[in-house]
C-alpha cells in the first residue's frame, strides 16, 4: 500500500512538475514548486517506511521546516521588486544616478 | 520497485533540467532550479545517501533559492539576448555527450557489489569505524576523523568564499552597518505587513533552530552533521530577516558575530588539528585528545563538527547579508 | 485481531491519501486559471498530507518515528495553508483577477 | 535489464550536458552560473549512483540489523562537503555578477565585452 501512495505522489509531481513548465503566470510556477514541496515531504516520509529505515524522517522534518522560506522568498522578492518599481517611477533621476554608482559612501 | 522510482525520478530531473535551461526568464529558471534540488534530494535517498539528502534539503530548498533571488534583484530577471553561436554549441555539445556516453558502457552497471569503488578503502571503512571511532554513523567517521585533512579543506574554501563575497559586496557602496538611518527605504522591512506569514514564521524560527542543533548533534547517530546543521540554521535566521527585516535580524546577530563564527569555527578545526599535535601524535588525530582512543575520537568529532557547524553558519548568513545589503544601499 | 483492525485502517487512509493527492495533482493541472488551481492544489495538499502521515503513523506504532510524523504533519498543517495564503496575496496585489477566466494571460510571467 | 542499469550513468550524461550547453552558449552570466550549477548537480549524481550497492541501506548502523549490506560510504563523504562548497562558490560568482552589473550596467556577456573593447 505504500506502493500506491508513493506512485501517486509520483504522478502528482509530474503533473505539477507540467504545471510548472507551462506557467503561464509565474504565480503558477510558485504555486507548483510549493506543491513539489509538500509532496517530497510526504514521499520521503513513505519511503523511509517502504527501505525500512524510519530513523530517516528528519530529511521530511526538514524539508517541513524549510520549505515554506522558498515561497516567503519569492514573496519578499515581488514586494520588493514592486517598491522598487514604484520608486523608480517616483524618481527616476535619483534611481538612474544611484544605480551608476556616483556617491560614494 | 524502488529503482523504478528512481529512474522515473531521475527522467522528471532530465525534463526539469531542459526546462531550466529553455526558459528565458530567469525568475522561473530559479524556480525551476527549486524543483530540481526537491529531485535531486529524493533520488540522493532512494540512492542509500540519506545524509547527502539532508545536506540537499537544508541547502538547495531555502538557501539557494534566496541567494539567486537576491541575485536577480540586483541584476535583471530576463535573459535579453538568449544563446549566441547556438549550432556550434549543439554541435560541440552533442559530440561531447557521445563521447561520454560511449564511455558510460565501461562502466560497471548500476549497483553492482564488485563495482572497484568497492573494492578499495570503502570496505576498510565500513569494517573499522566501530573500532576505532565507534559511532553508529560512518559517514560522519569518515568525514570527521578518516577524512579529517579533506574536510578540513573543505571549511576553508567555504570560508574563502565567504569572505570574497563579503569583498566583492561590501565595498564602496557600504553595507547595512554604514548607511545613515535616515536614508531607510521601504524596502528592508521584510515581510512586516503580512501578518500571517510573519505569525507562522515566527513560529517556525525556534523550531528550524532546534531541529539544526539537534541535526548537529545527534550527527554521529543519524543523518546530520556540521554542514547540515550549519545551513539549517543560517535559515532559520534568513527566515526571520525575511519577515522581519535585515535591521532586526542584524541587531539579534550583528555582523561581527558572524564574522566571529566564520573565523571561530575554521580556527577550532585547525585548533583541535594541532592539539593532536601538542599532545604527541599526528595533525588531526584525536586518539590522544580522551582518555582513550576512541572517547578522544569522539571528542574530536564533537568538536570538528562544532567548528564546520560555525562556519558555515556564519559563512551562509554573511553572503545573504551582503546580498541584501546590497539591494537596498 | 487489533493488529489487522489498525492495518486495514492506516490502508484505508492511506489509499484515501493517495487518491486526494492525485485529484490535487489534476486540479492543478486541468483547473482554468490561478486561484481555481490554487483552491485545488492546497485543500487537497492538506487533506492528503493528514490522511497519508496518519497512516503511516498507524503503522510506525508507538515510537520516536510517530512523534516525527506527528512533528512533520503539524508543520506542514501550519506552513501550507500560509504559503497557499501568501502567494494568493501576492498575486491578487499584482493586479490578477480572480473572476477573469484567462485575465492570467495578459500577466504572463511579467 | 543489462542496458537499463546505465540508466543513472545516461543521466548523469545528458545533465552534464545540458548543464554545459548553458555555460557555453548562453549569454547571461546568471543563467551561465545556473548551468554550472546543473553541471555540479550531475557530477553529485555520478558519485552517489557509483556508491550504491544492490540490496545496501545508507552506512548508519541500526542496532538488531542482521548481515546488513551497506552502500559505500565515502562518495558520500565527498559530495556532502561538496554540496556546502558548491553554494558557496555560486555565491561568489553571483557576487561577482552583481558588481559586474554595477559596473558595466548588464549581465549579458557580448555587451560586457563590447564596452570593453571601447
Amino acid at each position: 500500500m505504500y506502493y500506491a501512495v508513493t506512485i501517486a505522489t509520483l504522478i502528482t509531481m509530474a503533473l505539477a512538475l507540467t504545471r510548472a513548465l507551462l506557467g503561464p503566470t509565474v504565480y503558477d510556477r510558485v504555486l507548483a514548486v510549493n506543491m513539489f514541496g509538500t509532496k517530497t515531504v510526504l514521499l520521503f516520509s513513505v519511503i523511509a517506511f517502504l527501505a525500512g529505515r524510519p530513523d530517516f524522517l528528519d530529511l521530511a522534518l526538514a524539508y517541513a521546516l524549510i520549505n515554506f522560506i522558498g515561497v516567503l522568498a519569492v514573496l519578499e522578492f515581488f514586494r520588493s521588486r514592486a517598491a522598487r518599481r514604484a520608486d523608480e517611477k517616483r524618481e527616476p533621476e535619483r534611481s538612474v544616478a544611484a544605480r551608476h554608482g556616483g556617491k560614494p559612501g | 520497485m524502488t529503482i523504478v522510482f528512481g529512474i522515473f525520478l531521475l527522467t522528471l530531473l532530465v525534463i526539469t533540467a531542459l526546462g531550466i535551461v529553455h526558459t528565458r526568464n530567469l525568475f522561473v529558471a530559479v524556480m525551476l532550479l527549486g524543483i530540481f534540488s526537491l529531485l535531486i534530494a529524493l533520488n540522493f535517498f532512494i540512492l542509500d545517501a540519506a545524509d547527502v539528502a539532508l545536506t540537499e534539503a537544508a541547502v538547495g530548498a531555502g538557501i539557494s533559492t534566496v541567494l539567486f533571488l537576491g541575485a536577480l534583484a540586483l541584476t535583471s530577471e530576463r535573459e535579453r539576448l538568449g544563446t549566441r553561436h547556438r549550432w556550434l554549441s549543439l554541435a560541440v555539445v552533442a559530440s561531447a555527450t557521445l563521447v561520454v556516453l560511449y564511455a558510460t558502457f565501461d562502466k560497471p552497471r548500476f549497483g553492482d557489489p564488485n563495482a572497484p569503488v568497492h573494492q578499495h578503502v570503502a570496505p576498510w571503512y565500513l569494517e573499522k569505524t566501530p573500532e576505532y571511532v565507534d559511532i553508529p554513523n560512518v559517514v560522519t567517521a569518515v568525514l570527521g576523523s578518516f577524512r579529517g585533512y579533506d574536510t578540513l579543506g573543505e571549511v576553508f574554501v567555504v570560508f574563502t568564499a565567504g569572505i570574497g563575497v563579503l569583498f566583492l559586496l561590501s565595498s564602496r557602496r557600504g553595507g547595512a552597518n554604514h548607511r545613515p538611518p535616515g536614508e531607510r527605504d521601504a524596502s528592508g522591512i521584510g515581510l512586516r505587513e503580512h501578518v500571517i506569514p510573519r505569525v507562522v514564521g515566527r513560529l517556525l524560527v525556534p523550531f528550524i533552530l532546534l531541529f539544526g542543533l539537534y541535526v548537529q548533534f545527534h550527527g554521529e547517530y543519524g543523518p546530520g552533521g556540521g554542514f547540515q546543521a550549519g545551513a539549517l540554521i543560517a535559515a532559520a535566521f534568513i527566515l526571520y530577516a525575511l519577515i522581519e527585516g535585515e535591521d532586526r535580524t542584524l541587531a539579534a546577530v550583528p555582523q561581527r558575530w558572524l564574522n566571529a563564527l566564520m573565523v571561530g569555527g575554521a580556527l577550532l578545526y585547525g585548533g583541535v588539528g594541532l592539539a593532536g599535535i601538542v599532545l604527541g601524535s599526528n595533525f588531526l588525530d584525536y586518539s590522544v585528545l580522551g582518555a582513550d582512543p576512541v572517547a578522544g575520537q569522539h571528542l574530536g568529532i564533537i568538536l570538528i563538527e562544532a567548528g564546520v557547524g560555525m562556519t558555515v553558519t556564519g559563512t551562509l548568513l554573511s553572503i545573504f547579508h551582503a546580498f541584501a545589503a546590497r539591494d537596498r544601499a | 485481531m487489533m493488529d489487522l483492525i489498525l492495518d486495514v485502517v492506516s490502508w484505508a487512509l492511506l489509499s484515501a491519501g493517495g487518491v486526494f493527492v492525485l485529484i490535487g495533482g489534476i486540479g492543478a493541472l486541468r483547473m482554468p486559471n490561478l486561484y481555481t488551481r490554487m483552491h485545488a492544489a492546497s485543500v487537497t495538499d492538506t487533506m492528503g498530507a493528514v490522511l497519508v502521515l496518519t497512516g503511516v503513523m498507524l503503522q510506525a506504532g508507538l515510537s520516536l518515528a510517530t512523534i516525527k510524523l506527528a512533528a512533520i504533519l503539524l508543520f506542514l498543517l501550519v506552513t501550507s495553508p500560509t504559503a497557499s495564503y501568501a502567494l494568493a496575496s501576492a498575486a491578487l496585489l499584482a493586479g490578477i483577477k480572480p473572476d477573469a477566466g484567462h485575465a492570467a494571460d495578459e500577466a504572463t510571467d511579467s | 535489464m543489462e542496458l537499463l542499469g546505465l540508466y543513472h550513468y545516461w543521466v548523469f550524461v545528458v545533465l552534464l550536458m545540458i548543464g554545459f550547453y548553458a555555460v557555453v552558449a548562453k549569454v547571461n552570466l546568471i543563467k551561465k552560473l545556473i548551468g554550472l550549477s546543473l553541471f555540479q548537480s550531475a557530477v553529485f549524481l555520478l558519485y552517489i549512483t557509483m556508491s550504491k550497492v544492490s540490496g545496501g541501506t545508507a552506512p548508519i548502523v541500526l542496532p538488531g540489523m542482521v548481515d546488513p549490506l551497506y552502500s559505500n560510504p565515502l562518495p558520500q563523504v565527498l559530495i556532502l562537503t561538496a554540496i556546502v562548497v558548491g553554494i558557496s562558490t555560486t555565491a561568489l560568482g553571483l557576487g561577482i555578477v552583481v558588481r559586474i552589473k554595477e559596473e558595466y550596467g548588464t549581465t549579458e556577456e557580448h555587451e560586457i565585452q563590447e564596452i570593453d573593447r571601447r
